[in-house]
């Protein structure tokens, strides 16, 4: 692949996953919509609203770091971005895997919480600080579960790169790894149900106990960017999920077939529950999914 | 004879009402001095069981320059109400606070307090419950003129002067619609 | 970390029902001391009856609570009755009762939508909210009107039922009924719904007669008590329902007291379809515009959704009158017990209590 | 920033601000009880793109629902300085326009444009689903135009705004928020 070729391909990275993940964001609310017996929105509806925001003339700012918290956030989720390969096959859309990235992306996924929290602490506004101490509890809830399936991923496949998970996944369905660690999977869809916020774990931004979470003081550009990063993170989610344990992509059409499988899950959970307080989630997400996960570590060792 | 009618015989021996009488059935409603209320009130409430606090509200008699506290309570097993009325100076509205009895009196009283300047002695929160920074006459007393108000304080938008007056209008259409 | 932060927990919040304003002194996410602030909507109801004729007063007073505005009209028009001595005709006092019935299903329509979304189950409030609409259709044949009926005038109702109109209410309550258990599955059964709701906000049965709770947070505790059937007024005496309790007092308790009434409701308008007698809808009132009323006094009450609303009316022998007093269920529930209640409470359940005890700030400050 | 001359951009942004309407959940009065029902299942007002935003900041519109106490009046104009420009106002019920039904109540205002631009009026008591929705399209309408701005208007004709509140709200006047200020910092 020629330089030129390579930067292409390096700059049209984010953008891809933008696009993806805000359609999917619009899917997801005319899907809700039809739970709901309703049409819903344009599937478009999500890009115009980013764009409006954009487009919003005043923006007031508290400070430095009230600028830096948005942008902080978007660049931690554009560089873990580019550490996870969207397609496995070819030389297109690859980013820049090495041997042990699936360390590095664990660690750059909660770079964007922290941003905000730095940002949002600028802010001023109750809420905002609320829900970021909210945002981070949880996360702390999320995070084991999520640790020890990835663990036991590494242990199976003996290695902590994710190509090398998706190469060894290669050649049918019943080599993926949903399939081989099915314990290790399922312990980690709750923590991807959680890192998605969906029902249960919305905490940090239900409205109706802290208006609008970290985003409170947070509108027009700010909130654009953190609509977008919101976005790319989404779809980032799914392509990491995707890779681990779906057996990855070949093509960007086996990608979208795969992540709005898995995406399409979130939003049944979604629409059905109610929402867990902070320690409820917390004291949920160490019991079952870390017992589950814990058994998978067991039968692992033990193999 | 029944509940109610016994408890009227009663009350009439223990304090001096100056009218006890039935306003309906189920409703005994007696007329108290204003040192018997707290007497009368303790009385329904600890010996013969009206544990139920309804209201309290406030009549404003101007012609006669009293304000009258009207107390009601429910009683939950004979299913009857009392209302125990007291008529206080309007010039120096004050009235002892019975908050210690149910705590719910406490807002009422704060409303009280601030739509009539009645002033309960001994209420632990007489602060502004539902008006802003008023500065007129306490609104619900019968001198306070509220068009007078709105004449001063609002701008009317045009037009809604030139139309015609409603009490006219609606006395005509009523009287066309009674001759169908 | 002991720092104490101060929050306005509104007015303009989505955690808030209607227009009101609770600020929270919170240590982490617990609430040490709440105090509500109201007055929000105030309008001087109360102010602006006594500047109106009976006529006149009828009209406005079923803005007094928003979501279910006609157990205003019936006490207005009962309190007038009780005191001039007019008689109300015995199909006026049927029709009245069908719409009573009608408006406390169309508004424990609306509270299972609030109580839902306060705990962020968002497909709830699409439903039932959508559904109480085929009850305001109902609403808008009967009485022109969606939301604001003006219909119970004093002396009866303003006219006649049209024609098949039972049987459209009829064919409403059967979608109504059907789609119950929906709810059930999706918002009653609901692990993480009851997870929060058992054991939030309890009410024991002593305090909460002694604090003047009423209506479905009292019965919640255990207590039998509702107006219909303590102090029946127009047919209620006729009619067969069961007062549901349930153990508990806590905001299940609450939830489940409000689903069960919602059969209750279903199962007296249905008598109501098949028992309605014929006759005249209203009776001959004096001339409106200078109708003296008799002097008298009266406290009448009805049970509406949240519980006994009263109101309280002194008349002086003009024709305006002399003091009306309303005594809206949230006047307790949503000022002294309401802070009561929040302390100790934490901020996620906020909203959660605010709409189980069937808050309505503007019957607080009329 | 603000420009006199919308070029190929503004336009744009004006079909998108068209299509993207948040509105600010602040029942105000009651016709917030005719709100539930136009943003769900049988109105379903998401269609046109609008969507309930939970903070001034987010929101691009401000929905008067009805007649306005005093003490509500101080809130709405804190939250209307706090939202960001471009930003309306829809204004329900016959209260707002001329008082309505509280025309002699002490406690109510009886023209809501004295104190804040408003952009749209629907008149009724309460205003159908229908008929906001309708009032949504006006507005709609408006700011495809570019005829939507309000806040210039605010900011143009402040002291006469000021003027106003201040004969309402006596001494007890509000601190400046986000109008004096444009673009940002």
């Amino acid at each position: 692949m020629s330089t030129g070729m390579r930067i292409v391909d390096i700059i049209a990275y984010p953008f891809i996953a933008f696009l993806i993940g805000m359609l999917y964001m619009g899917i997801a609310r005319n899907i809700i919509g039809r739970i709901h017996r309703r049409w819903g929105p344009p599937v478009l509806q999500n890009l115009i609203d980013v764009f409006k925001l954009y487009r919003k003339r005043e923006a007031g700012s508290h400070g430095v770091m009230f600028h830096l918290g948005p942008i902080i956030m978007v660049t931690g989720v554009v560089t873990c971005l580019y550490f996870i390969p969207m397609l496995s096959d070819g030389r297109w859309l690859k980013g820049f895997s090495f041997d042990g990235d699936l360390i590095l992306v664990t660690y750059l996924m909660v770079l964007g919480a922290l941003g905000m929290a730095l940002g949002v602490g600028q802010g001023g506004v109750p809420f905002g600080v609320m829900g970021v101490t909210r945002g981070l509890t949880r996360l702390i809830g999320l995070e084991i579960p999520y640790f020890i399936a990835i663990i036991v991923l590494m242990a199976h496949y003996n290695t902590a790169s994710i190509n090398k998970i998706i190469e060894l996944q290669a050649g049918g369905l019943s080599n993926w790894a949903m399939f081989k660690v099915p314990l290790a999977f399922i312990a980690s869809l709750f923590s991807f149900w959680g890192m998605m916020g969906a029902s249960p774990f919305d905490i940090p931004g239900a409205p109706q106990e802290v208006a609008s979470g970290p985003a409170t003081e947070f509108g027009g550009k700010y909130l654009a960017l953190m609509m977008s990063s919101r976005g790319i993170f989404g779809f980032l989610k799914l392509t990491l999920w995707v890779d681990l344990f779906m057996g990855g992509a070949a093509n960007l059409l086996i990608l979208v077939g795969k992540t709005f499988v898995l995406f399409v899950t979130v939003l049944f959970v979604t629409s059905v529950y109610s929402r867990f307080k902070v320690e409820q989630a917390v004291d949920f997400m160490w019991r079952y999914p870390t017992i589950i996960g814990l058994i998978a570590l067991v039968i692992e060792m033990v193999r | 004879m029944s509940y109610l009618e016994e408890l009227k015989v009663k009350i009439e021996n223990m304090f001096s009402p100056e009218k006890c009488y039935f306003p309906k059935e189920n409703l005994l409603s007696f007329l108290v001095s204003n040192s018997e209320v707290r007497g009368a009130l303790s009385y329904l409430k600890d010996v013969e069981g009206f544990k139920h606090f309804v209201m309290l509200s406030c009549v404003d008699w101007l012609e006669e320059g009293k304000f009258e506290l009207v107390y009601i309570v429910w009683h939950p097993e004979k299913k009857v109400n009392a209302m125990v009325k007291t008529k206080i100076d309007r010039e120096k509205a004050e009235f002892q606070s019975l908050h210690d009895m149910w705590r719910q009196i406490c807002t009422y009283e704060r409303e009280i307090w601030e739509m009539f300047g009645v002033n309960f002695i001994g209420h632990p929160r007489l602060e502004p419950f539902i008006l802003e920074d008023w500065k007129d006459m306490p609104p619900m007393r019968r001198d306070f003129d509220t068009l007078h108000y709105v004449n001063e304080h609002y701008e009317w938008r045009e037009g809604r002067e030139e139309s015609y007056k409603p009490r006219d209008y609606i006395g005509e259409a009523f009287d066309e619609w009674r001759k169908k | 970390m002991s720092k104490v932060v101060k929050i306005f927990h509104g007015p303009q919040h989505p955690g808030i029902t209607g227009n009101m304003s609770v600020e929270l002194d919170l240590i982490g996410e617990t609430i040490v001391k709440a105090r509500t602030h109201v007055g929000y909507l105030h309008r001087a109801f109360e102010k602006l009856v006594e500047r109106r004729t009976a006529m006149q007063a009828f009209t406005i007073v079923c803005r007094i609570c928003v979501p279910e505005p006609d157990p205003n009209e019936e006490n207005f028009a009962r309190a007038i009755e009780e005191i001039t001595g007019l008689e109300v005709p015995e199909r006026a006092k049927w029709i009245r009762v069908l719409v009573l019935e009608l408006s406390r299903l169309a508004a424990y329509h609306l509270w299972m939508g609030g109580q839902a979304g306060s705990t962020g189950l968002y497909t709830v409030p699409q439903w039932s909210v959508g559904y109480r609409d085929y009850i305001l259709d109902l609403f808008e044949e009967l009485t022109g009107g969606r939301v604001y009926h003006m219909y119970i005038i004093p002396g009866g109702v303003r006219r006649d039922l049209p024609d098949g109109f039972l049987d459209r209410v009829s064919d409403v309550m059967d979608l109504i009924e059907s789609k119950l258990p929906e709810f059930d599955r999706l918002f009653f059964d609901n692990a993480v719904f009851k997870k929060r709701a058992i054991g939030t906000a309890v009410i024991d049965p002593e305090t909460a007669i002694e604090r003047g709770v009423v209506g479905p947070p009292l019965r919640a505790c255990g207590i039998a008590s509702d107006v219909r059937r303590d102090d029946p007024y127009e047919i209620y005496d006729k009619l067969d329902f069961d007062v549901i309790t349930e153990k508990g007092g806590d905001v299940y308790a609450r939830a489940l007291v409000r689903r069960r009434e919602m059969e209750q409701s279903i199962k007296i308008i249905r008598q109501i379809i098949k028992y309605i007698p014929d006759g005249p809808y209203r009776t001959k009132i004096p001339y409106p515009m200078n109708w003296k009323l008799k002097a008298g006094e009266t406290y009448v009450k009805t049970e509406s959704a949240r519980g006994e609303f009263g109101y309280y009316m002194v008349t002086d022998g003009s024709e305006y009158i002399r003091r009306m007093n309303v005594r809206g269920p949230a006047y307790v529930h949503g000022v002294s017990l309401l802070e009561d209640m929040l302390e100790g409470a934490q901020l996620a359940d906020v909203a959660m209590i605010m709409n189980s005890l069937g808050t309505c700030p503007p019957e607080i400050e009329r | 920033m603000c420009t006199d001359n919308p070029g190929v951009w503004e336009y744009i942004a004006n079909w998108a601000r068209k299509h993207s309407i948040w509105v600010l959940a602040y029942g105000t009065g009651c016709g917030a009880i005719e709100m539930p029902p136009t943003m769900t299942s049988r109105y379903d007002a998401e269609r046109f793109g609008l969507r309930g935003a939970a903070t001034p900041r987010q929101a691009d519109l401000l929905i008067i629902s009805g007649y306005l106490a005093t003490k509500t009046l101080k809130r709405v104009i804190r939250t209307y300085e706090q939202m960001y420009d471009p930003k309306y106002v829809l204004a329900l019920g016959s209260c707002t326009i001329n008082g309505g039904m509280y025309w002699d109540s002490y406690n109510t205002i009886k023209k809501l444009d004295l104190y804040i631009p408003v952009d749209v009026y629907v008149a009724g008591c309460m205003p159908r689903p229908e008929a906001i929705i309708e009032g949504i399209i006006a507005l709609q309408k408006r700011i495809e135009e570019g005829r939507a701005e309000g806040a210039k208007k605010y900011r143009e004709n402040i002291e006469w705004y000021k003027k106003n509140q201040r004969e309402v709200f006596g001494d007890e006047m509000l601190p400046d928020y986000t109008w004096n200020f444009e673009g940002g910092i």
